[in-house]
């Protein structure tokens, strides 16, 4: 047993921080970042381009595909440094879910098309999941595909569909048939956004933020040649897809970087219960990052790791929550100011520290975490359902 | 013994919840909100016509009289309805400071306020004093007034500042107009849609009758005008936890999902429960500060700051909860559920937070 | 509305004050409860016995059954005060539990026969609810009573049942019709203990105390006129039983001597993360208090208390569980100490304070709190289709 | 980076699960605890000639010289079943302390503990030092030793003790054998069904030879047989832990209410997932803390009192779960479950409690 990385990781390491650390990582937007301003769609794109010509942008991809090939312990050490570099979150959607799902259910005309755009950044994906009505019972959407000739026509709409307004295309679980139990109607489908019919609205979340939006679809019109696989297959590639949502999950770099900049803060406060706080989150991250290595290890020891993944989910979320509602206690009563929807540059002037601007939107900005991907809930009861068989 | 409320204050109740009904449902509020000013003029209007405005005022004042119990009334009603208007700055901090103190000029001040026409705020605090309103580096030299103080509430839209200063080693409070010269005021929202505002003196010149009270008079003042303010926001609390509970439950019987309710989940229903439970315990703290408070007891800060103490964590916990319950309609600006976890947030950190009170009741 | 009590609760306050310090209460019984030591089987006659000639055995009793017909609030302030004075817990079975279903069921030579024996605690009673296969889900017994001429014929097994090695009555619920829904098939039978076919075993609990046991039924005569009410009402009578057994649930006068003891010792500790947690109990306590006297409100003026007293339960024994879970941190390594079966006077030279040996064991005790009368998890079934009417 | 166990350790746990399976199931280990002996000395002889007494010894000393990574599989096998037996108080706290120090006559000794032949407690604390073992009223002047120890693990079974004394203002070790004259044991059962005692030193006479180690050496050995204790007995509670989850999932598939195994019930689900995630996190604590003892780090005191903070914690609250869902039978005696309840609160009063650690692992 041995918890240290080998020569080799920790050579990968320093590659990843130097590339971080020495103009790799676009300037403009670390200067942001660690201001805590909220980057503009611009940004996101220096930044995912800035990778992809590092050749990182596939960083879980197979090398067949012009991934990295990198192995389990590679990708997390390459998640914790973007994390303890208080980079902003890869954008997921390309990369790590459709481009998966294309590159195993697709077809070759399909993978040509779309997998280069993303590994290149040149298409900005987004995710057709959620309905109204169905949340955490996907299964039950309601979003209609019907064939007529060569096109479908699509009607319906989603929800909470994250950057959907810098979206160039969205991939759908639409529903093609009615007749069978409800997983078995759905297919997949890749939408170009800009097809006549879709209307993006905003939804405006707690911290003041534009992050999800609906997405209304009214008789569009999408080429048959963007069906993913078979019609009515498409549950089967949502699930697929899920597994490989994963990645990153716990956030413990993000959280380590988080805990460590509240510790300086609060090391000037004399707030004897604010540190214990503190250092009882500390021991939880402790916690939270050695399991994550243990399924790593179990991972690349040959096991498959399976519901206690969802362990990350929950406390990796709890985690990011706890600290963020950490900050505003630091923040005492200056957490009441409002920082505006872009950052704490909207109230350029704050009274109180500038740490104190961002804390109180964080705080909401995180309650979405134990939301989404599964609710914590829903995790709990994949625990108790496949792990511990009840 | 008797914890009924009276007829009056059951009437009282139920006048405030028709108003806020009637006039202050969430979707007028949002448009107060995303208005350019900070609240709604014609709001306070109406509230100065109900005679809210003049509750708690002597009625030798002009007032009518009432204590806190009718107070934590209205300010439960307002939490549930999320009322920006600006109550706590004008009536409760300042309005009643003047009313117990024997500044010359207090009764125009208060009728002035009973009638809706003028506001004003109180600059306590200052930053880094970690919620010691006693400690104050503002200074009062020959009538010349030097200082900068933060979060004052509504202090971008009132007619007159009371000031908390040093003034020959001792703590006073002088009013004085809001657009005397050297006054300069940077105001800005806060998380619960209220404004506050940073305030700097640089220089300004006091009338010698600006001066409400000195020394011990000034800080009892102070001490009771907070005390009496936290007392508000605390009620204001508890409605917003009956809120955060009913609601959910109303959300959860109505959102289904694989079939049914998802209020017919045990996990959320018993989550439900504690929602309820803490509810009723936080009332009951209500229940004794108010009562500790209109008896003027000596314990009367004593259990102000166990009701602080308590909402500051279980109010923000069932917030969070409420928000957790809805899912994604939780976290959306268009759903009142929201706003309950940034006003809970927003009353642990006014006033001092859960662990200060706790402190604050063991000292 | 007004916190204070009334000049006449107040003398009745300081009646029962007066009572419990100044002779009333057995001194012999108060030397060994103020040490912590469990109190012997006469020592419970005595005190009880001593309550009975004061005249305030039949404390819950409506005057015209010889019981005091105290207010409401009147009982609240008896059983605040006995709490305060460190008083056993009052022995619920007889006066308050089967005692009014004899007086609301009973026929008249039930009541003439059982009644006087009660009020002047000449006979100790137990009761014969659970099963070892009905716990929570009560109307699922199985202890059988088969009419025979004039005698039933009882066979089966109760278990749970408190002190039953001193009682010299049991009320049993039993099973007399098999054939309709469960509830519907029980009778409430009274059984006198020493009628041949009983046998007590003792359950051992975790703190090394006997105060529970299992009490078996192998073809025991019980005469028929020892059925209360009809054959087969009586779930109907059990639930009427239950709707009593809420005095004093909130132990609130208890646990108010509880914390001051443990305010004491710790005062002595220089530990401040031990004071910060008495501190929220003592709010929450208050908030306990307060909740019982809204309750107390709103039933002098009329109301019917529901479910709500369930709050009472959940929030008294956390209470009680907390309290002497930081009496436990208190004293610290040498609350490992085993105090043995009888309190510490086993252990009679503890190494480590007085109030160490005792920490554990209690902690160990409040356990069922949270288990027994419907556990916890039961109250918040009930609060939540009762209350809030999921 | 490799956090599986190889095939040596796991070999290792089968052996040591099918021990406890076939020779201390809870019947065996009820037996043992009611008898009038503090442990089983048959099933210690057995311990030996597994060879598990002579685990932690280095092999020039004549052990096996496993590490911590052994010793924790080992007691958390420990945990599970519940073992009574001094395997800390003569193995862990004793003998190591005397492997890894300097003392001429330790050999001896050490072959005597690996052969099941001799007892040794180490008396560290007194009381009211509030774990500060280095901190000591127990004097050593002129070969004379007067003072009293507390909470002597397995004193009362023990051929030596090894004590700690003030020596000339140094912290020194002595050793002596339990029956010399002067030395009184009063011994006493632990709630966990193991046995302590209080032992007095009245004008004992010490031998020469009989002194371990002086001041710095003292020290370090002392911290060192502590801290690996300290993740022994934390090793003990991640075992408990597990095995609380998994019979409780057991207990609750089992137990038929309302016509349906409790265990179809969301919130006891939920609650057991609780305590599965929590034992899982403890374990990750473990991973962390017995590889840093191993590689002998300079954190190694940090994470063994994460690790002890964590299980304090949460241990205490995964057995009241465990209880709580075993309903009546979780507080009988008679089945195992209220067993782990009594070893972690004992565990967690041992070296120091959550909070203790919580403190140290922040300093």
């Amino acid at each position: 047993m041995d918890i240290n990385f080998t020569k080799e990781d920790i050579a990968f390491r320093d590659e990843v921080r130097d590339w971080l650390n020495n103009g790799g990582y676009p300037k403009h937007v670390k200067e942001k970042t660690d201001k805590g301003i909220t980057i503009s769609k611009q940004d996101q794109i220096d930044f995912h381009k800035a990778l992809a010509e590092k050749g990182w942008m596939g960083y879980n991809w197979p090398k067949e595909h012009g991934g990295t090939g990198w192995s389990a312990t590679q990708l997390y050490i390459f998640n914790k440094e973007f994390g303890l570099a208080g980079c902003p979150p890869l954008l997921a959607f390309g990369v790590s879910m459709v481009a998966p799902v294309i590159w195993t259910f697709g077809n070759d005309e399909q993978k040509a098309k779309y997998l280069p755009d993303i590994l290149n950044f040149n298409t900005w994906w987004c995710q057709g999941y959620s309905e109204p009505g169905s949340g955490s019972d996907l299964a039950s959407l309601k979003t209609k595909a019907v064939l007529e000739n060569d096109h479908y026509i699509v009607n319906g709409s989603k929800t909470w569909t994250t950057l959907a307004q810098h979206a160039d295309w969205i991939f759908c679980l639409v529903r093609t048939d009615n007749s069978g139990i409800k997983q078995e109607g759905i297919s997949f489908l890749l939408i170009d956004m800009n097809t006549p019919g879709i209307e993006v609205k905003p939804i405006i979340t707690i911290d003041g933020e534009h992050e999800v939006n609906s997405v209304f679809f009214t008789d569009v019109k999408v080429p048959v040649e963007n069906l993913i696989g078979e019609e009515g297959k498409g549950w089967t590639y949502a699930k697929f897809l899920l597994a490989h949502e994963r990645f990153g999950i716990a956030s413990v770099g993000a959280s380590m970087r988080q805990l460590n900049k509240l510790k300086k803060i609060v090391s000037e406060l004399d707030n004897p219960e604010l540190d214990k706080k503190i250092h009882e989150l500390e021991v939880s991250l402790s916690a939270l990052e050695i399991t994550e290595l243990r399924l790593l290890s179990a991972l690349e020891n040959g096991g498959h790791p399976g519901a206690e993944s969802s362990i990350l989910k929950i406390k990796g979320t709890e985690m990011q929550q706890n600290i963020s509602q950490l900050y505003v206690e630091a923040a005492g009563e200056y957490a009441i100011m409002y920082p505006g929807p872009h950052g704490y540059l909207s109230n350029d002037k704050p009274a109180g520290p500038d740490y104190a601007a961002n804390s109180l939107s964080a705080f909401l900005n995180l309650r979405k975490t134990s939301i989404y991907g599964g609710s914590n809930e829903i995790q709990k009861n994949i625990i108790s359902k496949f792990v511990l068989g009840v | 013994m008797n914890l009924n409320y009276s007829e009056e204050q059951v009437m009282l109740r139920e006048q405030i919840q028709k108003f806020c009904e009637s006039e202050y449902d969430f979707y007028t509020r949002e448009k107060i909100v995303k208005s350019s000013d900070d609240f709604d003029s014609n709001v306070w209007k109406l509230f100065a016509e109900q005679g809210w405005l003049s509750m708690p005022f002597s009625e030798e004042n002009g007032g009518l009289g009432f204590g806190a119990v009718e107070l934590a009334v209205l300010f439960e009603e307002f939490g549930k309805a999320l009322v920006i208007e600006p109550y706590l700055a004008t009536v409760v901090l300042s309005g009643t400071l003047l009313d117990k103190s024997n500044y010359s000029k207090k009764n125009d001040l208060i009728e002035k306020i009973c009638s809706g026409d003028m506001h004003i705020s109180l600059a306590y605090a200052e930053a880094n004093k970690n919620y010691d309103y006693l400690n104050s580096d503002t200074t009062l030299d020959n009538n010349i007034l030097n200082g900068t103080k933060t979060l004052v509430l509504n202090g971008g839209n009132s007619d007159k500042v009371i000031v908390t200063c040093i003034k020959d080693k001792k703590l006073t409070l002088v009013i004085i107009d809001s657009n005397t010269k050297g006054v300069s005021i940077n105001s800005f929202k806060t998380i619960d849609d209220q404004s506050c505002a940073e305030i700097s003196f640089e220089n300004v010149e006091i009338d010698n009758d600006a001066i409400i009270a000195c020394d011990l008079e000034a800080i009892e003042l102070i001490n009771e005008s907070i005390n009496l303010a936290t007392l508000c926001v605390s009620a204001e609390a508890v409605g917003c936890m009956e809120s955060c509970y009913l609601k959910t439950v109303e959300y959860t019987k109505g959102r289904e999902q694989f079939g049914q309710p998802i209020s017919n989940f045990q996990v959320l229903q018993h989550r439900m429960v504690d929602m309820f439970v803490e509810s009723e315990l936080a009332k009951s703290l209500l229940f004794k500060a108010m009562l500790e408070v209109d008896s003027n007891s000596e314990d009367k800060y004593k259990h102000v700051s166990a009701l602080k103490s308590q909402i500051g964590r279980s109010g923000k916990l069932s917030a969070q909860d409420a928000v957790q319950l809805h899912g994604g309609m939780g976290v959306s600006e268009e759903m009142m559920i929201g706003h309950y976890l940034k006003k809970m947030v927003s009353i642990d950190a006014l006033f001092g937070n859960s662990d200060y009170h706790l402190k604050k009741f063991a000292s």
